[in-house]
């Protein structure tokens, strides 16, 4: 089937294409520069054309997913949804159900999310609810932080053998690429410990945070991966952590890059909970400044927000320990989920509110993250949905960055808390994004961060994935007229993928099988072959699940897209 | 050893108790759940045979509660709750001491006699239930059997009020008991 | 108990086979298959052995329907599917209620059924740990996965659970003798505390019984849980147990480095119901704070949690869920399957790979003698008994592949061993048949209108 | 005022639910439209005429002005008055689960008994039952920490168990006896029992009051007793005889208040 989209306003910032009015053409699936005259036409004058969105930190799917889900029903009932003669009913609100997530995606002209944690003894399940959700390409970061494996060949500083066990792993899990949480911190969690800052020993392993990072930065790059690093470091939420963020940061300054596909080696994912100044709750202010400009000066860092929303939502991350602290300070119904050998991750409802200064300097210091982060392909959008905020949030977060008036009216108007003028400096920065700014930090950025060829753009060979939205950008204002942004971005006129139309008019009109992304790395076989040798023993002690019944089958996988990756080239 | 006749159960030769008075009738507090024995039977599939009758239809009893009622390891005895009443065999328990407590193993003759009400909270109320258990010379029926009588399906001429149910109809919001 | 000669008479074995019996989903089975039979089993417990090397006599092969004489005849495939599918497509409130032991796959066919004809979709839980979910939903979940047990624990609670019956090798494999990596000796580094009202086969192999009345749970935890905060109680015995055991308790449990507690139905099924459960979540919430402590319910059918999961992620809710308006309702009292067959408001109700003739109060059995009922399964038993369609399924981890979830949501692949006998069929694939049979006659219907 | 009286025709044994049919979608109604009006009963929809003969007198310009009568046997009738912002309806039966459910406004008296969830999750107004209530009378969604918040529940006879589970606002009172497990999570609010309770009230609560003027078998460990007041007043209300206060409930830090008779419990000074 071809397809011409008729007279857009086409922002494809790959491309460098700023605001032109272009037809955009794609047949089979993939954009094209011409198309035969029996070419379907679709009329989306005075509407913006940009490549659907990439989406590059989100918990979607997953054994925590599942938790949350299943423990707060009070959740679910809340974005309840009624089913259609195409959808299926929708559930939740901060995590909704598996096809809920795949519509309102594909609603905001999102085509690819990565699911951000992954625990391998796990993955089959997150495969499974990858092929539950519609409508969108999904790849999984699989957890590697806290790792035994990982914390043993880290202290060997043994780049070879990590190598090995991540090539392994990837095929075994059907991931993507490196994530770290809180390195060492849930491992010391199986302890109920932490660690503070990137040189505080693991307890028994004796291996810091800093080696761990170093180590998979070099196995990552010795593998030359799409994707660089995947890091939430040590310290999130703490007051004061800006330094340790810094500090990891500063970690992987000598590793070279070994990727032609992106510019990083290390990805820093939302680095709004790391930007913290002071010591205390008390006096908690941001400490953006510091850690953006350590991103000005050092190209190989790209980072995404996390942008706090001001919902009532429910944050789970791998960083389990945080997570008790949490809970200890909202009493709310905590959750936790300990992997063996692997890592942890923990649960608890959050009620964020502009009443609290707490939440509301959180607010100001992810929309500083944006403003004081010069280059936008550095800088992504997300909510770190649904920790800060559910992902439906991100057209509102849009609205936020292209409308000064806007931000300055929550301040004003008391949406957000008066600390706000005290602790950060968000009401004295007056940029605004531009919609290439926008195309760039929720698209084009995302996919070069990722190494997503033929994703994030419009180039001709690209995947047909395409989000229009009803939004003239000659004669919109986006600092008044800032509700029209989040309806627009957040009811695309069309959604396309692979040359399907998902979407129009905000309306889910068909829905597709997803598609897992992942990385088949090729040339370690023999060294996988010996590292097994070594690693079974251990394996079979104590593990409880016998090796063979451990790695995800083709049969979770049934729409891979495979990413092939030579070892070392 | 997958295939058994009965439970194994202690055998106590003689149950003595010299405080007991000789009852007709005890009051007991009946709890039901699994033991390995029902389990392994149920889930092999053997519940038409009699094994099943002997491992789920058994109420395991206190020694002294035995004494009290004589009845030895494999007698039976009729067990009556508020909603229904059921002819197992009574057995020597093997978690004695728990006198004033009986244990049906989960099965066709335990729901007879177990409360259906949830309380709203989706399950019955399978533990913890009054209950009295006297001697008697009936023996408990075979599976089948048991649920042709006592929920009489298929049985045209039964009439569904002599059901051997008691007629108490729960949860219809107008049935709550005065104190 | 009489000695018997190992099995030697085989043709061949298949490794790494996962049990299909309780929520342990031992993956270290191996099969002695001799004809297509599985004649032997090693490694599993008494209870998956048997089950694995299930009774042929009751065997159910062919598809049956009721007769007039209310008896249960022979018949092929369509009848028996048209039938089916016939009596869900004309009900106004079915429940389909079982799936504990069955795959995932099959879910995912029941879950477009359910949704296709507005049913209640329900699981075991509703008779077994639903109340642990509730308390869940109420205060929340810290669990872990067995393995951190084996490397880690060294106090394990069992409280309302007799593992040593109706989980036979979970203390063998993951939670008492094991040796874990930071518990190198295995049993001699763990305590075992047992809290049961009767001296059970796993109190008996404790080292620690706390036999509290019946009904006293939810005292018993309280109390347990203000000697925590350092109150000193005022009763002497709190539900049967002396403050001075209560209190060498708490402070052993303050004190241990890695602890777990593993309740089981003891808790659910008797008086506070969901609530002694939300004492326990609590109890474990309140110990984190001076050590590392965490639990899990131990799950009765290997794939019950597997229905929770996933119905969770499908739609947000874990069990009990209620399509009858189009989207998915949950409210316990409301949408379970024993509230609405004691409230005679189910008309069909289709059962697969469950037994409510064998779990279910006679209050609630009492209503399916009214309706028809649809069995898949794959023995005679006690709900073919009240059954009108009868289709026999095949046996998942034996017959046929498939997911499940283990008690602490580890997923694992079941694989097949042996194929299934000619006339019966995959659950998954009776499901969907049943689906498409039932869009057929429901377009039909409204073609006609 | 507009009167609009549902005469019942016929039973169902599944259970009709009545959500839409609350003052603040039918003060515009005439007749003619409830009889067209298809009810939800399980999967699909009936007519309403099957089971309800309607009568329709004078006219409302707002849901403050409708009266709902509803006779007949409303024991298979769900969600009565369920999220109802104003009005009034009167069931002269008893009713089935959710009636009053997340209701803000407006009043709704049963004569008769109420199923389970009466008053769940609601924000204001007034319910009355002149029966007995069964469980969760005034109590959360499941899972949810947050319940009743306002408005006032009178139940006349009996209340099952968990009454005003997490409660957060709003009174309770319950003339007669109440089953175990009241007050449960409370953190807010008020719960007055007039009979006897047989064990567990308050347990886990937060802040607000439980008062009982009837005998307490058994209380929780978390309870410490503060004081004797003789005539004390409590959530507002003036209470004469001597009662004892207890504090708790410990194990989660809380401030509520229990407040017993003193003479009816003597066994527990």
């Amino acid at each position: 089937m071809e397809y011409i989209l008729k007279n857009g306003t086409v922002y494809d910032p790959t491309n460098n294409i700023d605001g032109e009015k272009k037809d955009v053409m794609f047949k089979d699936g993939k954009i094209v520069d011409n198309v035969s005259s029996n070419a379907k036409e679709l009329d989306v004058t005075d509407k913006i054309v940009m490549a659907a969105g990439v989406d590059p930190h989100s918990h979607i799917a997953g054994p925590k997913l599942v938790v949350g889900r299943l423990y707060r029903p009070e959740d679910s009932r809340k974005g309840i949804v009624p089913k259609t003669d195409v959808t299926r009913a929708e559930t939740g609100f901060s995590i909704p159900s598996c096809p809920a997530t795949g519509y309102r995606y594909s609603r905001m002209g999102y085509g690819t999310v990565i699911e951000a944690a992954m625990p391998p003894l796990e993955a089959k399940h997150t495969h499974e609810e990858i092929v539950a959700i519609p409508n969108i390409d999904i790849a999984a970061l699989p957890l590697f932080g806290n790792n035994w494996f990982v914390l043993e060949y880290a202290k060997e500083n043994n780049i070879d053998d990590l190598a090995a066990l991540i090539s392994k792993w990837l095929r075994l899990t059907r991931g993507y690429g490196v994530k770290i949480v809180n390195p060492g911190g849930s491992e010391a969690w199986g302890w109920g410990m932490n660690v503070h800052g990137v040189d505080d020993p693991v307890p028994y392993w004796d291996v810091t945070s800093r080696e761990v990072i170093h180590a998979l930065a070099e196995a990552n790059e010795k593998l030359g991966l799409p994707h660089s690093i995947h890091l939430h470091p040590n310290d999130l939420g703490h007051p004061g952590n800006y330094e340790t963020t810094v500090e990891s940061m500063d970690i992987v300054k000598d590793v070279a890059k070994n990727s032609p596909v992106r510019n990083q080696t290390v990805h820093m994912t939302h680095i709004q909970y790391h930007s913290y100044a002071g010591t205390n709750w008390r006096d908690f202010e941001s400490g953006a400044e510091d850690v953006a400009k350590f991103i000005n000066n050092n190209d190989y860092v790209t980072c995404d927000v996390g942008q706090i929303t001001l919902d009532e939502t429910t944050t789970m991350t791998a960083d389990a320990p945080m997570e008790f602290d949490l809970h200890q300070l909202n009493g709310l119904k905590w959750a936790n989920k300990d992997i063996e050998l692997e890592t942890a991750a923990g649960i608890v409802p959050f009620i964020y509110s502009g009443r609290n200064s707490v939440h509301s300097v959180q607010w100001a210091i992810g929309l500083e993250m944006f403003m004081m982060v010069e280059n936008p392909w550095q800088i992504m959008l997300t909510t770190d949905s649904p920790n800060a905020g559910p992902f439906i949030r991100y057209p509102r977060v849009i609205s936020w960055l292209m409308s000064n008036k806007r931000r300055l009216e929550m301040i004003e108007n008391g949406e957000v808390h008066k600390a706000v003028g005290r602790k950060s400096v968000i009401a004295t920065l007056d940029r605004e994004y531009d919609f290439n700014e926008i195309a760039t930090i929720s698209r084009a950025a995302p996919a070069k961060a990722y190494g997503f060829e033929d994703k994030g753009h419009l180039g001709v060979g690209a995947r047909a994935d395409i989000a229009v939205y009803d939004i003239n950008p000659n004669t919109i204002d986006p600092s008044n007229d800032y509700e029209a942004i989040e309806r627009a971005f957040g009811n695309a006129a069309l959604t396309v993928k692979d040359g399907q139309i998902l979407v129009k008019d905000g309306q889910v009109v068909s829905t597709k099988e997803s598609q897992t992304i992942w990385t088949n790395v090729k040339g370690l076989e023999e060294k996988e072959a010996v590292l097994m040798e070594k690693i079974m023993p251990v394996f079979d002690k104590y593990y409880t699940v016998k090796y063979e019944n451990y790695p995800v089958f083709d049969n979770y996988v049934p729409n891979p897209i495979e990413v092939n990756v030579q070892a070392g080239k | 050893m997958t295939y058994v006749d009965k439970p194994a159960v202690p055998n106590v030769v003689k149950y003595d108790e010299p405080m007991a008075i000789k009852r007709d009738k005890l009051k007991v507090i009946l709890n039901t759940g699994s033991d390995i024995y029902q389990g392994a039977c149920k889930k092999r599939g053997s519940t038409l045979k009699d094994e099943y009758r002997h491992v789920s239809g058994t109420a395991y009893m206190d020694p002294r509660d035995m004494a009290r009622l004589d009845v030895k390891n494999w007698d039976t005895a009729l067990v009556k709750t508020d909603w229904g009443e059921v002819v197992v065999f009574t057995a020597h328990s093997r978690d004695a001491p728990h006198e004033g407590q009986i244990f049906i193993c989960k099965g066709p003759w335990a729901n007879v006699v177990v409360s259906p009400d949830t309380y709203c909270c989706c399950d019955p109320t399978y533990k913890g239930v009054d209950a009295t258990i006297e001697k008697t010379d009936e023996e408990p029926l075979l599976m089948a059997d048991l649920m042709a009588k006592v929920y009489m399906k298929y049985d045209k001429d039964a009439e569904k009020s002599i059901n051997h149910l008691t007629d108490k109809r729960i949860n219809v919001g107008i049935t709550k008991p005065e104190e | 108990m009489a000695y018997e000669e190992p099995i030697r008479d085989y043709d061949r074995i298949v490794e790494n086979c996962t049990c299909a019996f309780c929520g342990c989903n031992c993956d270290d089975l191996t099969y002695l298959v001799k004809n297509e039979h599985v004649v032997g089993v090693r490694h599993a417990c008494r209870l998956g052995a048997s089950k694995i090397m299930e009774d042929m006599d009751q065997r159910l092969l062919v598809p049956l329907i009721r007769n007039e004489a209310g008896e249960l005849v022979e018949t092929d495939w369509d009848t028996a599917l048209d039938k089916a599918a016939e009596l869900i497509a004309n009900s106004v409130r079915p429940v389909f209620y079982g799936w504990s032991e069955t795959s995932i796959e099959t879910m995912k066919q029941g879950i477009k059924l359910g949704e296709y004809v507005g049913a209640v979709l329900d699981n075991q839980a509703t008779i077994c740990h639903g109340p642990s979910l509730q308390a869940v939903q109420n205060s929340g979940y810290p669990v872990n996965t067995l393995g951190e047990v084996k490397n880690r624990a060294d106090m394990i609670v069992y409280t309302g659970s007799n593992a040593m019956n109706s989980h036979p090798r979970h203390l063998a494999r993951y939670a008492a003798f094991p040796r874990g990596y930071f518990r190198k000796k295995g049993r001699f580094d763990r305590t075992i505390v047992t809290m049961d009202p009767r001296y059970t086969d796993t109190a008996k192999m404790s080292d620690i019984w706390v036999g509290f009345n019946p009904n006293g749970d939810y005292e018993f935890y309280t109390a347990l849980r203000a000697v925590l905060r350092g109150k000193k109680l005022k009763e002497d015995k709190v539900s049967g147990i002396p403050r001075e055991t209560i209190e060498e308790l708490a402070e052993a449990m303050k004190t241990t480095e890695y602890g777990c507690l593993f309740f089981g139905l003891g808790l659910t099924h008797s008086l506070a119901k969901q609530r002694n459960i939300d004492a326990g979540i609590r109890l474990i919430q309140d110990l984190n704070k001076y050590s590392k402590w965490n639990l899990i319910p131990m799950r009765g059918h290997f794939n019950v949690n597997g229905f929770n999961i996933f119905m969770s992620f499908e739609m947000g809710f874990p069990y009990g869920v209620d399509f009858s308006r189009g989207y998915p309702r949950y409210m316990n009292g409301e949408t379970n399957t024993i509230d609405l067959l004691t409230r005679e408001e189910v008309d069909v109700f289709m059962v697969i790979a469950a037994d409510p003739g064998a779990h279910f109060p006679g209050g609630a059995n009492r209503h399916l003698a009214n309706i028809p009922v649809i069995q898949i399964d794959i023995h005679w038993g006690p709900s073919t008994e009240l059954a009108d369609v009868v289709l026999p399924g095949s046996f998942v981890g034996v017959e046929v592949a498939g997911t499940s979830y283990r008690m602490d949501g580890v997923p694992i692949y079941m694989k097949k061993a042996i194929d299934k006998p000619e006339t019966c069929r995959d659950d998954e694939w009776i499901v969907r048949e049943l689906y498409e049979r039932v869009q057929k006659i429901k377009g039909e219907k409204i073609a006609s209108k | 005022m507009k009167n609009i009286t549902f005469n019942q025709k016929k039973t169902s044994t599944i259970a009709l639910e009545f959500d839409e049919l609350i003052p603040d979608e039918v003060y515009t109604w005439e007749k003619s439209d409830f009889d067209k009006y298809m009810v939800p009963i399980g999967n699909s929809r009936f007519p309403l005429s099957d089971y309800f003969d309607v009568e329709v007198e004078g006219s409302a310009e707002s849901p403050a002005e409708v009266i709902m009568t509803l006779n007949g046997d409303l024991g298979r009738v769900k969600y009565i008055g369920s999220k109802m912002t104003d009005g009034h309806i009167v069931a002269n039966s008893s009713v089935d689960l959710h009636c009053g459910a997340e209701m803000s406004g407006g009043s709704i008296t049963i004569n008769g008994n109420a199923e389970s969830y009466v008053g769940r999750e609601m924000t204001g107004g007034e319910l009355e039952i002149t029966g007995n209530v069964k469980e969760f009378c005034g109590a959360s969604y499941i899972g949810d920490w947050r319940g009743m918040t306002g408005g006032i529940i009178t139940v006349h006879g009996n209340a099952g168990k968990q009454l005003g589970e997490c409660l957060t606002g709003g009174q309770i009172h319950v003339k007669g006896n109440c089953d175990i497990l009241a007050g449960i999570h409370m953190s807010k609010g008020f719960i007055q029992i007039d009979g006897n309770v047989p064990r567990s009230p308050g347990g886990q609560m937060l802040n607000g009051d439980i008062l009982i003027n009837g005998t307490l078998a058994m209380f929780l460990e978390g309870f410490d007793q503060e004081e004797i007041v003789s005539n004390p007043t409590v959530s507002g209300k003036q209470f004469n005889g001597k009662y004892i206060k207890f504090t708790g409930d410990i194990i989660r830090n809380g401030k509520g208040s229990l407040w017993l008779n003193a003479e009816k419990n003597r066994h527990l000074l």
